[in-house]
């Protein structure tokens, strides 16, 4: 059975397009730490750039020669989970008070999630929850998200993909071990798609509105496009240098 | 020379998520420990935590130690026995 | 052939007195970084404090939990060196602009540390400059030191040794070979020695005023004394907090 | 399994520093490299780029890439030769 979303509590839109990594990953955690309102964010990378779990060695995911060949940068997350390479995507943050999720983390992973899914749904992809925090398509995963809890707020981000390159995906990452490359490559091929490869055609502007639309029933909220506070932005700023765009950091492990 | 021995071991738990650990050994305790992966820990600083609590431990108070040091995290995407686990593996090829 | 500093450069005298490790290291870097005047600092550590090296792993270095029992800060520098633990003495800290220091890092760590030798001079105690950065008193140290640079500027810091229990300090540290702790304990005992067991007595505030008469001597200097600015005091605060006080810092390697 | 070998290394330079090195080696390559230690480096970031310049090369390609990186640095408390010695040792403890 199927409830309509009673729209009572208001969430606000930051529409940030495309930004280096840095910059994402500084504006996901100053509106984590410095927003106090329930936030849903869209961005996007520019240039397409790695990001690695938290708890993931920089040296062991990543050939970095390779990326700095390529220009693609490299940042360390402050959520768990794996190396992800964002080039032709939407990715998503959501951040809310912790009482309006779920306790339990896998629930609220399930909750948050549904956004992406009724997105789908709205672009005539039947999606499928799956495993921790995967979306699927046809058994192959076309979104995944991660989530971390600070300061009574949950933030969860995640992709969703638009457009994927496994080969390219492989020059950028290392595999757990190196004669093995080719069997997980051909493997990952097979787990993953892309809206491209559903729809014959999509304009990446229906995705977003599909996005907007669905987080907003998923999360029983409605959806104001606002800019980030001077706060945050300031905070993000100094983020960006300080933190993410550091050895330190992103080498910590 | 200094004659500790490191070891190493990767875990692949059921889900797919990886647990990575480095261990060194001297006199028969844990002296170097690097536990890295693709799993879920939260709160995530918790993992330096564990990190510490095996420092300087002998190899029979790993399952005590993670056990204790679960009852404050929430782990997602592996489970407690599987870090005991892979933390014993890294031991054993140590020695 | 002694010859007479000439007075001419004013440089800042900042007595900051006992702090914490986390405020500690955070004053350094901020007047490294925002400071743009010559500053001398002097300071100590309240509680004790181990701080490790840039490039040292901190669990490797130092027994963390033991520290926690006894109320021991531990904090990494942002210079490289060893492992200290600073709990009776005099530390200070030096940041010039790196045109008024020889480029070669030996010498400068020459000049900057005669401010420490004419200090223990003029306490009556015959100090000798030894090795990269040791002062020594009758082949013993007393005295180390660790060097930065950025942005232009260099930063020295160091302690001079008021008291020294080496024994307590290796209930702290780790020993590379637990089987050799013992031989290692007798060893860094008879290779250091402190101000207490060279003077019957002495006065810290003596201490105090002989280390700033010195650097200004070794630097050709007149000190004043002053607070920090408003922007150092900030920066000092922020870096205590997001950095100092971090594990993702202190754990880095 | 993952059949990853890692090795360790310490090294005791003159002047009493020390270098500690764990590499880790999949098909004949560097997969894994820390490099700790008391010594003295400038600028003290480039310690990771190192690391970088080292991970996925041959064996043999260590002494090159130190001999390069130490263009860019100034060692104090150890020397290059220092670094490649030590980063070799933890190699040959790998195989």
């Amino acid at each position: 059975m199927y409830l309509a979303p009673v729209m009572s509590t208001k969430m606000r839109l930051l529409l940030t397009g495309p930004r280096n990594a840095a910059e994402n990953m500084a504006i996901d955690e100053a509106i984590l730490l410095a927003g106090d309102v329930p936030t849903l964010r869209l961005y996007e990378w520019s240039p397409p750039a790695i990001t690695i779990g938290y708890f993931q060695s920089i040296n062991e995911e990543v050939n970095l020669n390779e990326c700095k060949k390529r220009g693609v940068d490299v940042v360390r997350r402050i959520t768990g989970g794996g190396a992800v390479y964002h080039k032709h995507e939407i990715t998503y943050s959501v951040v809310l008070p912790e009482k309006l999720v779920p306790a339990d983390i896998l629930e609220s992973y399930r909750v948050i999630c549904g956004g992406i899914i009724y997105a789908l749904g709205a672009l005539g992809i039947n999606a499928s929850f799956a495993g921790i925090n995967d979306i699927l398509v046809g058994g192959r995963k076309i979104s995944g998200s991660a989530q971390t809890r600070k300061k009574g707020r949950v933030l969860q981000h995640g992709t969703l993909l638009l457009d994927v390159d496994v080969d390219e995906m492989f020059t950028l990452l290392r595999v757990p071990e190196e004669k093995m490359r080719d069997k997980i490559v051909k493997d990952v091929k097979k787990r993953v798609i892309s809206i491209k490869q559903v729809l014959d055609n999509y304009r990446k502007d229906d995705v977003i509105d599909a996005l907007i639309n669905g987080f907003c029933k998923a999360l029983h909220m409605s959806a104001e496009e606002q800019n980030m506070s001077d706060t945050e932005a300031e905070m993000a700023r100094r983020l960006a240098v300080e933190k993410y765009s550091s050895y330190e950091w992103n080498h910590m492990r | 020379m200094i004659k500790m021995r490191v070891g190493n071991a990767v875990l692949k738990v059921s889900g797919g998520k990886m647990i990575k650990v480095r261990v060194g050994i001297d006199d028969g305790k844990i002296c170097q420990i690097t536990i890295s992966g693709d799993f879920f820990l939260h709160p995530e600083n918790k993992i330096f935590d564990l990190e510490n609590m095996l420092m300087g431990k002998e190899c029979e108070s790993v399952e005590r130690c993670v056990g204790e040091w679960a009852k404050d995290v929430v782990i997602v995407g592996a489970t407690a026995e599987d870090f005991k686990h892979v933390i014993l593996m890294a031991i054993n090829r140590a020695k």
